[in-house]
Parts: structure tokens; C-alpha cells; sequence
């Protein structure tokens, strides 16, 4: 995999530019200083996770139409990287709470969701721990993650309006409260940027390993290598 | 019966993580004929049996079940058109026998008239035990049970399974009249056996070695 | 004939039917609900021993009681089948629709059995007092409908693995939390005698739509493989 | 000779071993049974929100999550046996005393282990300071013994006359009560920094050994019918 | 084999609230010997069984057991000198075959080699799937597990119910092979049955009309 590699180069290059970018370029801001630094990580964080959530409901769709386990595979890894960005989310999220809020946890509707989203996560591992037949297994935590993307709406529609919220509108609609001067607005949107790459990077890197895993499974002597 | 089945095995394969059972098969079954499959314990007929029911899925191959031999019958209506015994079959123990059939006839989508189910019950003789709960059944009768299910939904083909352990010999002779007059009646029939005598009733032969 | 064809919902009535004859003949859950309700009642009231507790909590406990029920009762829905044997036939022979529809049915009534059981003894020993009964039986009625068909899915997903008792809630928790805090902050309102807002009622019975529809469109996909 | 005599403990050692390992064959079954102490905590917090409780209701919840964890578990200890048929191979072939030992024992260490995972993240989530630990421990364990005790009791009589289910089940509950109230007072007790008096420590050890005494001098009638 | 057992069915009746199924059955059965108990489906062989195995009561009259043919067996050591093979004896679907028989050997108060066990699964053809989970078995794997438990057990009073069913030639003729042997070292078997070639073990019948 040449242009993997390749890819991954760049990926890695780009961020080292934006990390430059947030500790050198960034100016300090008024309130927040410099801990506003944190918010590059964490605003990635936060959407690869969320967006790392829809891709694997997708790919569970897909398995389900086309009982192909490659999709089951994909639907899998995805889950797994979000896990991971869900966490760095809620870390450096509750982290910036401390700074700003003065409490690491205390439900914020925003804290709720994401919690919530790791309580997913971690049902739907649970799930597939519990199986062991493959086919079996694709099947049903695809089903589940169907579910659980039919009822994330709600999640994110009920909980802001039953509790107050400090927490700051996401950057999609963009009038971010802190005034964000373009600079600011640019290395955000760069860091988003270099999140989904490397999201896409890892995404790529462990599909490749859970095929090859497989195929050896397939090719050892006793299995269906047989065939 | 008003329509027959004919059913279609495809290169039919079956392995298990760790061994093969049987693999390439193909066969075409014709209304009205029976295929034994014979072989030692653990030699794969249950497993075939349940593949052609739908209940496992085939490692590669397919099954084509084929309603008056030509529209493809889809999985969601195969329950209407096969009638399984076996083994792994269980009643609700805590209901009778006669609410079993009921239930399960108006479960898989038909309502059986109950002088029907009870005449059905009558031909395996349980008319007398008809409204005990099953838990009180001794096996044979459990068995026989199956058979008054089968004759209730009356499918155009059976799946039968070792049709006629726990059954005492007038059982068996019941199994063998069923089957006799179901052929007449251009009922496709499977039969998965381990008793050479079984194996008689066969125009087509599968030998699981 | 001796036959006649049955459309699904005659055999999700069936369904339904032959569970209620079974839980009637072993009244397993029935059973296991009462206690629990009667447990967990007397132990909230005792502890509390007449001192008054806010309805915020109020609300809180009805619905944390009403979820384990929830749990307690319904894991079993496919569970009992599978390690009766029974599972085999029911796939062999039964339309997925019916088998969920029939149990839905059964769910949603054995948990509507739980609250008309539960909510007289609850308002009892808490001595609270409910103006807007209407309204509380809306939401107490929305809200387990949605808990039952979450639950029915989940179940079954359940009894395809084999770890079976703290999985089921595992995974059914997540996904009912947005009914459960709905519920519970409708709920905690008419306890002070506020009549919910509409969109806090639409959204229970939204909620229950979007996941009976979710379910029956999924269930196919689990029940035929 | 290829085999030898056992005395009926090891056999108890044997069947709880068997129980442990039906349980534990799927790996991760203590994954979900953390999943699980987590979610019923954070649904709890979640639905506080934040806001403090009092250190009763904070007993009282404690052992009411301990309770449903137990019935959820426990109830189960010989339905399912009955259920998949193994119930007659274990009368058959086991010694009444090892099977009442051995079940108890698994049902209190599944107890223990609930336990051990709920304690601190209850702490946690309802920030609670604990500075009397030694009498919490102590409240914890005989508390869930006695529970874990009575439940394997019901749990055989629930599987051996099904119809009747139901009714022992309920009548096992004021059998449950004393020893759910008393561990809730001593524990509200210790959540305030007061030490819980000696007849309250007595009363749960004692009521443990009357119960596990009565339980086997019982079980042998059920189980040699 | 230590000792021998003696049965003694002294004016054995059972009847269930609606019928009865046996009256008055009194038979004694030395070490060494073999009773068949035939009878049509559902006459009672299995509760018969059952019986005399502890499991179930007699409506009137009494079993006595007796361990070298003088001291009488109390109910609760029974299950050290039974044992049975049922189709009602189900395994633990998640263990495997070896573990199954493991545990309920040492349940029944007895730790057995790991070689022996092996050796026992060997003798029934189970080698091979000694460390599958049961619920993978074939019914007739299954069938062949409880002999295997049999040989482990190694008790001096059989209770074989249907010992056939399910099995393939191979494993009837294991079956009487077992039988033959265990005879000649002076076990006593009882046998219910509805094949007619197995009630030819008999020294004593009984047959249920
Ligand atoms: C779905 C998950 C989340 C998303 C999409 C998200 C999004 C954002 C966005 C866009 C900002 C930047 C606001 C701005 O600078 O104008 C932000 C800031 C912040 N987030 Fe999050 N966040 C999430 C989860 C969390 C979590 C779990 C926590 C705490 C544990 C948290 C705590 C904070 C804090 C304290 C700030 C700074 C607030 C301020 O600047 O005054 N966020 N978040
Ligand atoms: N608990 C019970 N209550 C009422 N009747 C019962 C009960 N248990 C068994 N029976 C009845 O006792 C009769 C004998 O049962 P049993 O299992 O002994 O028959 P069997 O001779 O073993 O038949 P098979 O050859 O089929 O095994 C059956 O008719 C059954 O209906
Ligand atoms: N889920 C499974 N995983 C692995 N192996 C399995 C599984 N199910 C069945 N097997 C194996 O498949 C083989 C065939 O089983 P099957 O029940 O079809 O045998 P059978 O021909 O019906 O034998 P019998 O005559 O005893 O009924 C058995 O050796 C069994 O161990
Ligand atoms: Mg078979
Ligand atoms: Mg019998």
C-alpha cells in the first residue's frame, strides 16, 4: 500500500502544522487564555466521535442489505476509532469544563450526550463480545447499531432542552460565543480537517489488519481452507 | 394438498469452523418422491435437514425450494410449505397438546378447525391425552405429537428426522402409513434415518459417509 | 377445508395469546415483578419513614422502579424460549412480524399490569397526591410502551448470545435513556401539578412510534437469516 | 482404581465451579456486569442531575440497585436449570447438601463481585465521603449473603412447583424485609459517620446463619421429595 | 467393581390422579441379571424407571435396594450405586462433553482421572469431540455422552431407558457390547425398551400391558 503510505505522510505533516499552529499562531483569548488551546482537540474530538457513530450505522445498513461481511468489518472498525475519539472528547471536554466551569463533571447536556455515546459504544462491544458465530455476530450489531442511530436524534434533541446548558453551540452554526477571530476559525477548521484524515488513515490501516487476520484464519489448514 | 414442491440442492457445502461436513452436494427432488440421508452419528443429516428448512445457512451452495416446479419460494413463506420433525423440536411444556398445534398452525399462518386437530391427534392416538400439559408426555408421545402437527399444517414437503425413535412398533407402523399415503399424495418427503428399514422408502439416496 | 389462512396480526394474536397462557399457568414474571414492586415500595417508604421527599426524587424513583421491572420481566421474553427448546420451533414455524408484534403485546401489557400495580402502593406510601391523572397516565403509558418495545428487540438480540441477564440491560439502557429523562421530567411536573408541555408528550409518543417502526423494520432482518 | 470419594464439600466446590464456568464461558461476562453497575449508576446520577441526595435516600438506593442486581441473578439460580432440562440430571446424580452449598456460595460471590464494582462508582457518581469502611464492608457483606441466601432458597422452591411460582416468590419477601431494612438503617448510619450499633451488626450476622441453618435443613425435603 | 446391588419392587403401583399405569408389580432382580420393562408408548416404562431410580414416587408399595445383597440403601446414597440413562438426561449445553462428565461425577461425590474420562469417551466414539461444547453435538453424540457418563459412574445397578434411540448401527451395537459386559461382571441392569431385539438380554420381563 503505497499511497497509504503516502497518505500517511501527509496526514502526519498536516498535523504538525496545525499543532504548530494552535500553540504558536493562535493568540491567547481574553477569558479563556491559554487553555483556549484545548479546544482544537477537543471540538475534533467531539465530531469524529459523532460522525465516526453515523459512518458505522451506515456500513451496518449496507451489511444488512448485501450480507457481505466486509461491511460488518468496516461497521466495526468505525465503532471502534469513535470509541476512542469519544473519550479523548469526554476527557479533554471534562478537563475544559474544570478550567472553565470549575467542575470536571457535572451532566452539562452536552457531557450527557456524549456520555450517552460512549454508554453506545460500549453496549454495542458488549454485544459482539457475547457472540461468537460471525455471521451471527454481523447481523444483530448491525441491528443494534441501526437502533441506536434511530434513537440518537432524540438524544440530541431531548437532552439540551431539559437541562440548561453552559456549554457553547457547536462551531456548524456558526456563531461560535467566544468571538473566534479568523485565525482562530481557520486553525479550528484545519484541525477538523486533520482529525477526518486521521480518522480516515487509521480507519484504513486496521480494515487492512482485520482482513489479513481473517484470511489467515480462513487459510490455516483446519477451516475452511479445507474447501 | 393444493400445490407441490420441488426442491433444489446447489453445490451444497457445510463446514464448521473446524471440520467439513459435506460438501458439493446437488440433487433435484421431484413432488411425491422421497431422499433418504443416511450416514453415521454426527455424519451432517441433521445439519442438511435444517440448511433445505432455512434455519442454517449453507457455507456455499443454495437450496431452491420451487412451488408446482416453477415460482421460487422466498424464505419469509418457506414456513408455510415445510413441515419439520425432529429431535429439536420442542412443545411448550406447560400448554396441552392441543394447544400446541393450535398455536403453532395459527402461528405459522393457518387456522386448523378443531374437530380437525382433534382427528389429527386421534390418528397418532392421543386423542385421549389431548388436553394433558406436554410435560406430562412420555417421549413416544411426544413424538407422535410431531406427527399430529405435521398432519394438521399438512406441508407439501416434509423434513422428517429420525421419524421414528421413542416410537413403540405400532408407532412406526403409524410413520410408515404416513409416509406411504403422503407419497400418493405427491408430498416431497426428506428423510434423514439412521434404521436400514428406513431407508426403503427411498427414490433418491444421500450417503453422508 | 379443514384449514384457513390467518393474516400476521390473527397470528400475533396467537402469539400473544399462548404467552399470556403460559405466564398464567407459571407465573414466573408475574411473580418476580410483584415482589419486586412490593420490595422496593417498602423499602423506599420505611427508609423514609413518612418524612417527605421532593417530587424531583419522587419521580426518579417511580421510573428507576419501573425500569428494573422493566428489565427484570422482560429479559426473558426469547430467553426462556431458547433455553426451552421452544426458540427452534417458533423460528421454524412462525412470521417474524406476528412473533414480534404478539411479543410487544405481551410486554407492553405485563409492564401496564407492573404500573397499575405499582402506582397505587407508590402514591400510597410516599403519600403523594395527583391532581392530573390524565395526564399521568399518559406519560406512565407512553412512556412504558416505548421501555416495552426497546425491550422486545433487545431481548431477542439477547437470546442469540450467551451472556444473558446484565447484557440485556446493558445494551436496552442507552437506548432508552431520552424516553426515560422525557418521563421523568414530565412526570416530576405533574407531581407538582403542571400539566406537561405538549411537545414533551409528542416527544414520548414519538419516541414510541420512531422504535416500533425501527423494531418491525429490523426484526425481518434478525428473525430470517 | 480410576476414581476416588469425594466428601459432599468438594462437590460443592465442583458445582459452584460448574456454575462459574456456564457463567463466565462468554470472556467479557464481567465487562457487562461492570456495564451494567454503570449504567444503573449513571442513570441514577443523570437523573439527579447533579443535585445532593440525602445520606437515606442514599442508602436506600444503594440497596435497592443491590437488590434488583441480586433478584435479576439470583431468581435464575435454578430456573434455568429446569429450563434447559439439567435440573433432573443434577437431581439425579448430586448430593442435596453440595447443590445448596454450592449454589449459595456462587450466588454470594456474583453478589460480592456486584458489589465490589457498584461501591465506588456509587461514591463517585453521588459524591459521597465513606470514612467508617470497615463497618461499610461489613454491612455490605452480610447483607448480601443473607440476601444472596434466601433468594437461592425461593429460586429452587420457584423451579421445582412452577405454578406455585409466583407465591413463593412473594412469600419469600417479608422474609427478605428485616434484613433489607436493618442493612439500609446501618448503612444510613455509616453514610452520616455514625457508628451503627452492635445489635444492628448482630441482627444481619444472625439473621444470615438462621437463614443458611434453615435453608439446609429444608433443602434436603425438597430435594429428596 | 466393589459391590453388587439387589432390587426388590415389592407391590410397586402408581397411578396419576386420571389413570393408572401399573398395580401391584413385585420382582426381584440378583446382581448379574437384566429385567426388560416393555410396553407400548406411554404404558410407563419410564416412570418405572424413574421409580426405582428415586425420582419419582410410588403411589403405594416400596423399592428396596440392597447393596451385596444385605444392607438396604438409604435415599440419599442411591445416586452413588443408579445409574441412568434417559432421554430426559440433558447435558450443560455450554460445556463440553469431557467437563460434563467431569462435573457430574464429582457432584455425585466422585473425582475420576482425566485419562479414564478420556478412555470412557474414547469407548463411545467421542474422542475426537471430547473438548466441544455439547450444544454442538448430534442427538447422537449426545446419546453416546451418556454412556460414556456410564462407564465413568461405573455403578452396579444400570437404569437404561431407550439406551438405543438415536444411535446408528455402530453405536447399537456399542450399546449391546456394553450391556454384555456389564452382565458378566455382575451388574444388574433394567432395560425399558420398544425395540424387540434389545428385550433379549432379559432374564426377567415385565411387560406393561
Ligand atoms: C458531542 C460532544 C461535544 C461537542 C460537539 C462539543 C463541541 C464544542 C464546541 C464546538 C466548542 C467550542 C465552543 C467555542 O469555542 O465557541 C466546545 C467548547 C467546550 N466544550 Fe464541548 N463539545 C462536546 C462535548 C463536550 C464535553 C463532553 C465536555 C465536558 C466534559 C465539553 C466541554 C466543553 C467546554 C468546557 C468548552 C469550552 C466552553 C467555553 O469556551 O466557554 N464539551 N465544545
Ligand atoms: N406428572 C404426570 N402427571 C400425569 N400423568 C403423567 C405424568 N407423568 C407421566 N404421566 C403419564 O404417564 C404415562 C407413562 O409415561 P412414561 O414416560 O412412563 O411412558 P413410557 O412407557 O416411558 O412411554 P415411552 O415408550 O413413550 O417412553 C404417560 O401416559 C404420561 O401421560
Ligand atoms: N454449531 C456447530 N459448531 C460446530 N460444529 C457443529 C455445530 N453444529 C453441529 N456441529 C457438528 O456437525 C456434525 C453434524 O451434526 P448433525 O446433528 O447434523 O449430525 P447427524 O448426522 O444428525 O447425527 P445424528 O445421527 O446423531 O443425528 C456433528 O459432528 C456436530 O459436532
Ligand atoms: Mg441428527
Ligand atoms: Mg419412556
Amino acid at each position: 500500500m503505497l499511497n497509504h503510505r503516502i497518505s500517511n505522510i501527509i496526514t502526519a505533516l498536516a498535523a504538525v502544522g496545525v499543532i504548530y499552529a494552535v500553540f504558536f499562531i493562535v493568540p491567547p483569548v481574553e477569558g479563556l487564555g491559554e487553555k483556549v488551546r484545548i479546544v482544537f482537540f477537543h471540538i475534533p474530538a467531539a465530531w469524529i466521535s459523532v460522525m465516526a457513530f453515523v459512518l458505522s450505522a451506515l456500513w451496518a445498513l449496507r451489511y444488512l442489505n448485501t450480507h457481505q461481511i466486509e461491511y460488518d468489518r468496516k461497521s466495526a472498525t468505525a465503532a471502534g476509532l469513535g470509541f476512542f475519539f469519544c473519550l479523548l472528547a469526554t476527557i479533554s471536554g471534562a478537563l475544559f469544563a474544570k478550567i472553565t466551569w470549575g467542575a470536571y463533571w457535572n451532566w452539562d447536556p452536552r457531557q450527557t450526550t456524549i456520555f450517552i455515546l460512549l454508554l453506545l459504544y460500549g453496549a454495542s462491544f458488549a454485544l459482539r463480545t457475547a457472540i461468537h458465530d460471525i455471521d451471527q455476530r454481523a447481523k444483530i450489531s448491525s441491528a443494534y447499531s441501526l437502533l441506536s442511530i434511530v434513537v440518537m436524534p432524540f438524544l440530541v434533541f431531548v437532552i439540551p432542552r431539559y437541562y440548561s446548558s453552559l456549554h457553547p453551540s457547536p462551531v456548524i452554526n456558526s456563531a461560535a460565543k467566544i468571538a473566534m477571530d479568523p485565525v482562530m476559525l481557520y486553525t479550528l477548521i484545519a484541525a477538523l480537517l486533520v482529525a477526518s484524515a486521521l480518522f480516515r488513515q487509521l480507519f484504513i490501516y486496521y480494515i487492512e489488519r482485520t482482513r489479513r487476520r481473517d484470511l489467515a484464519q480462513k487459510d490455516s489448514p483446519e477451516g475452511g481452507g479445507r474447501l | 394438498m393444493e400445490h407441490s414442491v420441488t426442491v433444489e440442492l446447489v453445490d451444497v457445502t457445510k463446514y464448521y469452523e473446524n471440520k467439513c461436513l459435506f460438501r458439493n452436494i446437488s440433487k433435484k427432488l421431484l413432488p411425491g418422491e422421497c431422499l433418504t440421508v443416511t450416514g453415521p452419528n454426527g455424519s451432517g443429516k441433521s445439519t442438511l435437514l435444517k440448511i433445505i428448512s432455512g434455519l442454517v445457512k449453507t457455507s456455499s451452495g443454495k437450496i431452491n425450494l420451487r412451488c408446482n416446479a416453477n415460482r421460487l419460494i422466498s424464505p419469509c413463506e418457506r414456513a408455510k410449505y415445510i413441515g419439520f420433525v425432529s429431535p429439536e423440536l420442542v412443545f411448550y411444556k406447560s400448554l396441552t397438546g392441543y394447544e400446541n398445534i393450535d398455536f403453532i398452525a395459527k402461528a405459522s399462518g393457518m387456522a386448523a378447525l378443531p374437530e380437525f386437530i382433534m382427528a389429527s391427534l386421534q390418528r397418532v392416538g392421543l386423542s385421549g391425552q389431548a388436553h394433558e400439559p406436554v410435560i406430562n408426555y412420555s417421549t413416544g408421545m411426544r413424538q407422535r405429537l410431531k406427527f399430529a402437527l405435521l398432519l394438521v399444517l399438512n406441508p407439501p414437503l416434509w423434513l422428517l428426522d429420525e421419524p421414528s425413535s421413542n416410537l413403540d412398533t405400532a408407532g412406526k407402523k403409524l410413520v410408515a402409513d404416513l409416509i406411504h399415503k403422503a407419497l400418493t399424495r405427491s408430498t416431497s418427503i426428506i428423510l434423514a434415518t439412521n434404521e436400514a428399514e428406513e431407508a426403503n422408502y427411498a427414490h433418491q439416496k444421500i450417503n453422508l459417509a | 377445508m379443514h384449514t384457513k389462512k390467518l393474516t400476521w396480526p390473527n397470528s400475533a394474536w396467537a402469539i400473544l395469546y399462548k404467552d399470556l397462557l403460559c405466564e398464567f399457568r407459571t407465573r414466573y414474571a408475574l411473580g418476580t415483578l410483584t415482589m419486586f414492586t412490593l420490595v422496593t415500595l417498602s423499602g423506599i417508604s420505611m427508609t423514609l419513614a413518612g418524612a417527605a421527599i421532593s417530587s424531583s426524587i419522587a419521580a426518579m424513583l417511580l421510573w428507576i422502579i419501573l425500569f428494573f421491572c422493566a428489565m427484570a420481566g422482560l429479559a426473558r421474553t426469547f430467553v426462556y424460549e431458547q433455553e426451552a427448546g421452544t426458540l427452534f420451533t417458533l423460528r421454524l414455524y412462525a412470521n417474524g412480524q406476528a412473533v414480534l408484534a404478539g411479543k410487544l403485546l405481551f410486554n407492553i401489557l405485563l409492564l401496564q399490569l407492573v404500573t397499575a400495580l405499582l402506582i397505587p402502593l407508590f402514591l400510597i406510601f410516599l403519600n403523594i397526591e395527583v391532581h392530573l391523572w390524565g395526564q399521568l397516565v399518559y406519560v406512565l403509558f407512553f412512556g412504558t410502551v416505548g421501555v416495552a418495545a426497546v425491550a422486545t428487540l433487545t431481548a431477542f438480540m439477547v437470546s442469540c448470545t450467551n451472556a444473558k441477564g446484565s447484557l440485556f440491560t446493558v445494551i436496552t439502557f442507552p437506548l432508552l435513556l431520552p424516553q426515560f429523562l422525557t418521563a421523568i421530567a414530565a412526570t416530576e411536573q405533574i407531581l407538582t401539578d403542571m400539566i406537561p408541555s405538549w411537545n414533551e408528550c409528542f416527544f414520548l409518543a414519538g419516541y414510541d412510534a420512531t422504535v416500533i417502526a425501527a423494531a418491525s423494520l429490523l426484526f425481518d432482518y434478525l428473525w430470517y437469516d
